[in-house]
């Protein structure tokens, strides 16, 4: 009834011998060698790729109009839609100071640049809410006003994210509770804001500039 | 005890179901139809009467008012009535019911005809079918439940989905056709 | 002018005044430097509130005017103060004629000859009415409505024959024309629009000018088998009448049903024009606006019987102001096409092919079966629907009222159930390029050009009246009765009447020896619906789309029905 | 390896305080609160395999009721209705509800203790995705027990499930697939960095279990393929419930850009339910042949070929829509050659079957039973993938053959051969030879009973969806033959459900490596301690239990009073860092109502997005409260972190 292989076979007990000393080694906070960096590169892989996945839908439906917007939508406004990208280009500095100062365990150079950066998100927010009136098309009025209005919201949840992640950060460093890791996780923040900024430099081209060039 | 409970609240829960999915495929005999209520005044010879509120079968259930949309355009009630907005016929978007609101008397108007045009249907369409089409007008301007209310068609969009409107609530007042004046 | 075209008797004795549709009157008491004088001399409420298009017609000092369903006729004493009401004729229509009636239920106007009074119902009948007491003489039934036929158009009277032609060509119906005995209203002789040829009535007098409409049975080749049976050429808008060739020029609607993916085929004889005997109605020559009409530019608007200098000689032509949007110039005598000229923005079609005759289609703009095309100029009232045009021979110029409106296409299957409508489309429609609805054009036929040209909010829905007082007048949908000068279309007088206007004006002379203005007031028809329907803008397919278009009229008019007369103080 | 010491050997004493302490650090609460808390990967990871088999269960139901139906002509046992809505709610449950979930969940079991870490990456993410995924399961069922039940079928296609399926059903149905994305996109995060961050010392690439290997490639197929059904399915919600037009022809859209969305999704998750298959066959042929696989990097290779053409080939789902002739022509071209990295794996485990001694034991019965099922559906997906014959059979019978055989046979198969295989590591317990083998020789004759006769079907020209059908159609007799064999198949189930409650309890205990097998899951008791190891092993080989040293070089000097797991670097696996874990925690449960919270509201009111972007900004701000780890607080300014950041270097 046993249904164990030829005992023969099998390897006798082992021994545990130590073969690495593993307590000399500390806990990492940034780059590739912290689970939290793969975290949010994955994420950020998830969410780039929705975005991809719009742009792609955009330029699918594209083809299905003699004109693009189609005819008697107006074209996007041009204006808000690139303060929106410039204030977005600007928060980079902010949040990329306030990750050099947590790189050198700064804290009140942390709380200095991270409260700029979350103000600034609310701008950034702002703008965005702004940019759906400069679209100058609703979602239900053709599936060029659908595919935009998708792929500008899909945008906006990651500002609103980055926002609350940015919050949540803020929060903790401001009740002067941060460890290490915070201090990591506002690193990690930095780059999640650097790929939503990149992020939307194409999508900034095919939503307002696209339209214009066919 | 907690078992009792659960089994008792998906009991209830079943019993409360919402007929908003399903499908009829059986239609009544024409003669089970009952006598439409129809009442398009509130005057009345004598005591107030109370008169009831009729309920259309399919006022709740989706598939039935679909059904009803898809007769809507086969029948060519759209080409008079259009998508609720009126052009031959009057609008069935608004809050204003000429022959009444109510779903017996949108019955009688559909199988019976109206004299400004309204051809009856009832020759043409079975009761059922013209109960789903009752359904779906009163739909049109948010009558029915908004769960069970159509949503937009595969065509031009025209106006809001009519799951999207808001309800306009019918006039009590009965507004003769221009055609009856002189 | 032709000879038959001029002279004034100070009469109006149908819509379009003379046999030739100058709508041109040779009476210039009221000029340029008076007009602006001009007050009201008595007003009559119809008291009918739907769009009231029809003309008013002036016989014997007396006043005839027609309403919409359920059009009544009634009769003004003009020898009276105030022209007070002589009599009153019901014809007491079927009410269920209202559902048949695609684009309000209008009534263009009737016509008087011999002492009588020829007027059509909505519901397919055309009656004589004695014009002195108001008392029938006869009634004849030409068509019947559940088979969606209705009567929109006023008769022409011809010789000793009544000329009617049916409405409904958003119902599947069949066009026809059909000539009544004027004395006892007996049915002469009809034809139809499509199928065997018999039925249209081309026999060996049938020489069309161009090819294409050559050969046997077209009107029942060119369409899908049994089509034709539905195919639509319904003859609801103009006839001329050549007394010296003795022809009547009458137009064909539009195919049925509008989706053009279920009729394949030239669709003959439908969106062309026929020049008929005018004794036994034979054809004799045809010619097509719109081979295979995709847009629903029904070919029934007015035709102009002018004899102008063309290339050197003077020639008998026909002027036609077509809803595809040209100007069309047609030998009246063979149906050669000598010009076919842009009066307003057209993208739906890139010309007409002068040698032969084929209007060339845009393809771009061709509905495809489920999907929108968009930005169809002109849109399915064409860049000029019914409403006639005048002509003006002093300035030589053809005042053109019309629209300026664009339509998003959708086409889809079409039902037929009989009675109903077979229309197969969705459709949207709004302003065309400049943002205006309307236009009020002089056209000039021989330059073949625009002289002048007025921009107007709506659509310019009234028909046009030209005076040898260089006077021209029309009326807009927002209710303003204009006149101004013919010549340069400056803006001379105009008068706020209670409702929209979509009637045609007229101007005769009184008992009294003056000139007196007339037009009637009443806003409605397509481009009024959503007033007169109480139509509901937020659904922007609503009547046929054109409540998209007009969704601000109902802030800007209320429903009414009054006849306004004018006279110089 | 620089911090490789001399092999020290550890004293017992000191293995069993080690083992003591972490047993405190890492036991599971205990409780429906200490359930709800639960992060360990051992515990989701079953929790996972376990729901999943409910919902096979439930599935097969279905499925059975419907072949009950099809038995003969005219059956009157469902309506055409609630026919729609099983076949609809059979394919999404298989599709999403098991297949995929069951894989990752094995996953999230196995790898781990297979790798030789404590846990994975990102626990309590971990345990958000599965309660998500439960929460999607119900949210199906749910509707389906109020006759709300999706009707569309699986694949949902617009207008059918836009225009024409009014009231809430297919809405159920695009929420139920954001649900389950949304787990599986925390899985494959989860499962990545594990894998890539979390290997045992020397486990470098060429040196990780098959296993790993396949669960590592649809992990990143995950990555790719559940995105774009979820932005799908979005859209698709969003057309139906605030009337955009992606798929409305007449305003613009497209009926076909759903169509390409969906199978850009389907097509990889065919491979994404294989490939894990291909992982259980590696390790199963490896033990009881007990010779490695042969040619490993090919193995490998094939594997990461596979998961790359798997996402260019969607189109040959298309084949019936109008598509360029190119296109036909190349999406042929691939699915064909798709057959040759499958054929290479193939060839390689007869290799290792032809140059080692079998042992024909239950699991590795399976293994056979999956090569003749798998070719054989391999064989009818070379005839479909060619355009004029897939014209012929489209939507037919012979289709519903041709996936079921690949399934079954691709991934049912491997799988129930993994659970006789592991299952002494789940349980502790064997499962009963006798019974395995009644269950594999009833299945697999129940399947080919089912499905083969299928194909015939196909040919006389039976649609598929169809509810019912006429005597005259003669597909009576092989429609009786085919509801046969559901019923052998279930009876085939049935005797593995005993097999597995019986087992569970009474089973013969395994011990820690009852197979005799080679990778590190059975270097660690069974069932598995919360910790998975006391001590991490150190790899030096493949097959690290097959070195017959009588050594076990492992790890020393990892904390004991925290959850701390050893980080290594990705290629060669080298130790260079450390990570705390978090322990239980309620928020993934509570960020997994909030979910459920956004997407059910929303199918009611458009304001249920509003309410839910609220709800799951508050759970995610419970979860980033400040939590209780032993990571330590600042060091003061000035202190030696002045300017660097922390190296190895500086820190030792």
């Amino acid at each position: 009834m046993t249904p164990v292989m030829d005992t023969e076979l099998v390897p006798p007990p082992q021994r545990l011998v130590s073969a690495f000393d593993a307590s000399g080694i500390e806990e990492k906070y940034f780059g590739t060698d912290s689970v939290s960096w793969w975290g949010t590169v994955g994420f950020m892989v998830i969410e780039g790729f929705t975005l991809i996945l719009c742009m792609g839908a955009y330029f699918y439906l594209r083809k299905n109009e003699l004109g693009w917007p189609p005819e008697r939508t107006p074209l996007p406004d041009l204006v808000v839609p690139t303060i929106s990208l410039a204030t977005l280009l600007l928060k980079l500095v902010p949040i990329s100071m306030a990750a050099r100062k947590a790189r050198r365990w700064d804290g009140d150079g942390v709380r200095r640049w991270l409260a700029i950066t979350l103000a600034w998100n609310l701008v950034n927010l702002g703008m965005r809410i702004a940019e759906f009136g400069a679209l100058r098309v609703r979602w239900d009025t053709n599936a060029y006003g659908s595919i935009v209005w998708a792929t500008l919201f899909d945008h906006a949840y990651l500002i609103l994210f980055d926002l609350f992640e940015t919050a949540g950060i803020a929060l903790v460093f401001f009740r002067h509770q941060e460890t290490h890791r915070d201090f990591g996780a506002v690193d990690d923040d930095a780059m999640y804001t650097w790929f939503l900024v990149l992020a939307f430099i194409p999508v900034y081209v095919m939503l307002y500039w696209f339209p214009r060039w066919t | 005890m907690t078992r009792t409970v659960l089994c008792a609240s998906a009991l209830v829960l079943l019993a409360l179901a919402c007929e908003r999915e399903d499908r009829d495929f059986h239609s009544d005999p024409a003669a089970a139809t009952p006598k439409p209520n129809i009442v398009m005044s509130s005057l009345q010879p004598g005591p107030v009467a109370v008169i009831p509120k009729t309920e259309a079968p399919y006022d709740d259930n989706a598939w039935m008012t679909a059904e009803g949309m898809r007769l809507y355009h086969q029948m060519n009630c759209s080409g008079c009535h259009f998508e609720g907005g009126g052009g031959i016929g009057p609008p069935l978007m608004d809050d204003e019911w000429i022959y009444g609101s109510d779903p017996a008397n949108i019955y009688a108007t559909i199988a019976e005809g109206r004299p400004g045009g309204m051809p009856p249907w009832g020759t043409r369409m079975t009761p059922q079918q013209i109960w789903t089409v009752v359904s779906y007008v009163r739909s049109l301007s948010g009558l029915t439940p908004r769960g069970a209310r159509p949503g937009r068609s595969d065509h031009m969009s025209g106006n809001l989905a009519p799951q999207n409107r808001t309800p306009e609530k019918p006039k009590p007042t009965f507004t003769p056709p221009a055609s009856w004046r002189p | 002018m032709p000879a038959f075209a001029t002279g004034d008797d100070g009469q109006w004795v149908r819509p379009a005044r003379d046999y030739a549709s100058t709508r041109y009157s040779a009476m210039a008491e009221i000029t340029p430097q008076n007009v602006s004088q001009l007050k009201v001399a008595f007003t009559f409420a119809t008291g009918v509130l739907r769009g009231h298009e029809e003309a008013p017609i002036v016989a014997n000092n007396t006043m005839y005017i027609v309403t919409p369903f359920p059009n009544i006729l009634y009769a003004l004493d003009l020898t009276q103060p105030g022209a007070p009401l002589k009599w009153t004729f019901k014809p007491q229509p079927d009410a269920a004629a209202q559902g048949v009636a695609c684009c309000d239920v209008v009534n263009r106007g009737v016509a008087y000859a011999d002492g009588r009074i020829v007027m059509n119902t909505l519901d397919a009948q055309t009656i004589a009415v004695d014009a002195t007491s108001g008392k029938q003489l006869w009634r004849t039934r030409v068509g019947d409505i559940n088979t969606g036929e209705s009567v929109t158009m006023a008769p022409l009277i011809v010789k000793d024959k009544v000329l009617v032609g049916n409405s409904g060509g958003e119902f599947g119906v069949r066009g026809w024309l059909t000539a009544l005995d004027l004395a006892t209203g007996r049915i002469v002789w009809r034809a139809y629009a499509t199928g065997p040829d018999s039925l249209v009535k081309i026999g060996p007098r049938f020489k069309p000018f161009y090819d294409v409409n050559k050969g046997k049975d077209l009107g029942v080749t060119s369409f899908p088998p049994e089509k034709w049976k539905t195919g639509g050429g319904t003859m609801w808008g103009w006839i001329s009448y050549d007394p010296d060739l003795n022809i009547v020029y009458a137009g064909t609607g539009n195919p049925g049903p509008w989706d053009p993916d279920s009729r394949p085929g030239r669709n003959l004889w439908t969106s062309g024009i026929f020049a008929r005997d005018a004794d036994s109605g034979d054809a004799l020559w045809f010619y097509q606006w719109n081979p295979h009409d995709m847009h629903d530019y029904d070919g029934i608007n007015e035709q102009l019987l002018l004899d102008l200098p063309i290339g050197g000689r003077t020639r008998k032509v026909l002027v036609r102001p077509e809803r595809n949007g040209y100007l069309y110039v047609l030998d009246r005598t063979t149906g050669e096409v000598l010009s076919a000229d842009p009066f307003g923005f057209i993208n739906s079609s890139k010309g007409v092919d002068l040698r032969t005759g084929e209007l060339i289609l845009n393809p771009d703009k061709a509905p495809v079966l489920g999907k929108v095309v968009r930005d169809i100029c002109p849109a399915a009232p064409g860049a000029k629907d019914w409403q006639p045009s005048s002509y003006s021979p002093r300035t030589g110029l053809l005042y053109l009222p019309h629209q300026n409106l664009c339509m998003d296409f959708e086409s889809v299957e079409a039902n037929y159930i009989m009675g109903t409508p077979y229309v197969g489309a969705n459709v949207k429609m709004f302003a065309g390029p400049g943002g205006n609805r309307g236009f009020f054009t002089a056209w000039d036929i021989v330059g073949r050009k625009v002289a002048w040209q007025v921009k107007e909010d709506f659509p310019v829905w009234s028909g046009a009246l030209a005076t040898a007082g260089d006077v021209v007048f029309y009326g807009t949908l927002d209710g303003w009765f204009k006149a101004v000068d013919a010549h340069t279309g400056a803006l001379l007088w105009k008068f706020r009447t209670g409702s929209g206007i979509i009637s045609q004006p007229i101007t005769y002379r009184g008992p009294d020896g003056k000139q007196y203005v007339a037009v009637v007031d009443g806003v409605g028809g397509w481009a009024g619906a959503i007033v007169a329907g109480s139509l509901d803008a937020r659904d922007s397919l609503a009547a046929l789309g054109m409540a998209n278009a007009m969704r601000d009229l109902p802030q800007k008019v209320a429903k009414g029905g009054t006849v306004y007369v004018f006279a110089l103080p | 390896m620089s911090a490789a010491l001399a092999p020290i050997p550890l004293e017992t004493e000191t293995i069993t305080r080690e083992r003591d302490a972490l047993q405190r650090t890492w036991a599971s609460e205990p409780g429906l609160l200490g359930w709800l808390r639960e992060v360990n990967h051992v515990s989701i990871g079953k929790r996972y395999v376990i729901t999943a088999f409910v919902f096979l269960l439930l599935g097969g139901l279905e499925a059975g009721v419907m072949r009950l139906q099809l038995s003969r002509p005219e059956n009157r046992i469902l309506n055409p209705d609630s026919y729609n809505q099983f076949f609809t709610v059979h394919g999404s449950t298989m599709m999403f509800l098991f297949a995929v979930p069951v894989m990752l969940g094995m996953g999230i079991w196995l790898v781990p203790m297979m790798i030789g870490t404590r846990n994975v990456s990102f626990p309590r993410l971990n345990a958000f995705g599965y309660y998500t995924y439960l929460f999607g399961g119900i949210v199906l069922y749910g509707a389906f027990l109020f006759n709300t039940g999706p009707d569309a079928g699986w694949f949902a296609y617009p207008p059918l499930s836009t225009a024409f399926t009014p009231g809430k059903r297919t809405d159920f149905w695009a929420q139920m697939i954001t649900f389950t994305e949304i787990a599986a996109l925390a899985a494959s995060i989860t499962l990545i960095a594990t894998i890539f961050k979390q290997r045992a010392p020397g486990m470098t690439l060429n040196r990780i279990p098959l296993f790993v290997w396949s669960i590592l490639v649809i992990s990143f197929m995950v990555l790719f393929a559940m995105p774009t059904v979820a932005v799908a399915s979005i859209f698709l919600a969003l057309d139906r419930l605030i009337s955009t037009h992606f798929f409305n022809a007449a305003e613009g859209g497209d009926p076909l850009l759903w169509q390409h969305m969906f199978w850009f999704f389907g097509h990889p998750e065919v491979y994404i339910i294989f490939i894990p298959g291909l992982g259980f066959v590696s390790h199963i042929v490896a033990t009881f042949t007990r010779r490695p696989v042969f040619g490993y990097p090919m193995m490998v290779l094939s594997l990461v070929a596979t998961a790359f053409m798997g996402f260019a080939l969607w189109v040959h789902h298309m084949f019936a829509t109008p598509l360029p002739q190119l296109g036909q022509s190349f999406f042929t071209a691939a699915s064909t050659v798709i057959a040759i990295p499958t054929g290479v794996q193939i060839f390689c485990w007869i290799a290792t079957i032809a140059a080692g001694r079998p042992r024909y034991a239950t699991p590795f019965l399976f293994v056979l039973g999956f090569f003749i099922v798998f070719t054989i559906g391999g064989l009818t997906g070379v005839m479909v993938a060619s355009v004029p014959f897939d014209l012929q059979v489209h939507d037919t019978y012979f289709v519903v053959a041709h996936f079921h055989y690949v399934l079954i046979g691709g991934a049912l198969f491997p799988l129930l051969g993994a659970i006789y295989y592991w299952f002494p590591k789940f349980s502790g317990r064997l499962m009963s030879e006798t019974l395995g083998k009644w269950h594999f020789w009833l299945l697999l004759i129940g399947v080919n009973v089912t499905f083969f006769p299928m194909h015939l079907l196909g040919y006389m020209g039976m649609p598929r969806r169809v509810y019912t059908y006429l005597p005259e159609t003669g597909w009576g007799p092989l429609n009786s033959l085919a509801s046969a064999g559901a019923g052998i198949i279930v009876v085939a189930m049935l005797i593995f459900a005993w097999n597995v409650f019986s087992s569970w309890r009474n089973g013969d205990v395994a011990g820690p490596n009852p197979w005799g097998a080679d990778t590190l899951e059975w270097a660690t008791e069974s069932p598995p301690a919360p910790y998975n190891f006391a001590h991490i092993p150190v790899v030096q080989s493949p097959a690290p239990l097959w070195e017959a040293s009588g050594t076990m070089p492992v790890v020393t000097g990892m904390r004991t009073d925290v959850r701390e797991v050893l980080i290594s670097s990705v290629m060669d696996a080298h130790p260079c860092g450390k990570h705390e874990h978090p322990g239980p925690s309620i928020w993934p449960f509570l960020t997994s109502v909030c979910v459920a919270l956004y997407f059910v509201p929303v199918i009611f009111t458009p304001w249920g997005a509003v309410l839910g972007t609220v709800a799951v900004l508050a759970g995610a701000a419970g979860w980033g409260l400040p939590h209780a780890t032993s990571s330590k607080p600042l060091p003061a300014p000035g202190s030696m972190y002045k300017d660097e950041p922390l190296t190895p270097e500086a820190a030792r």
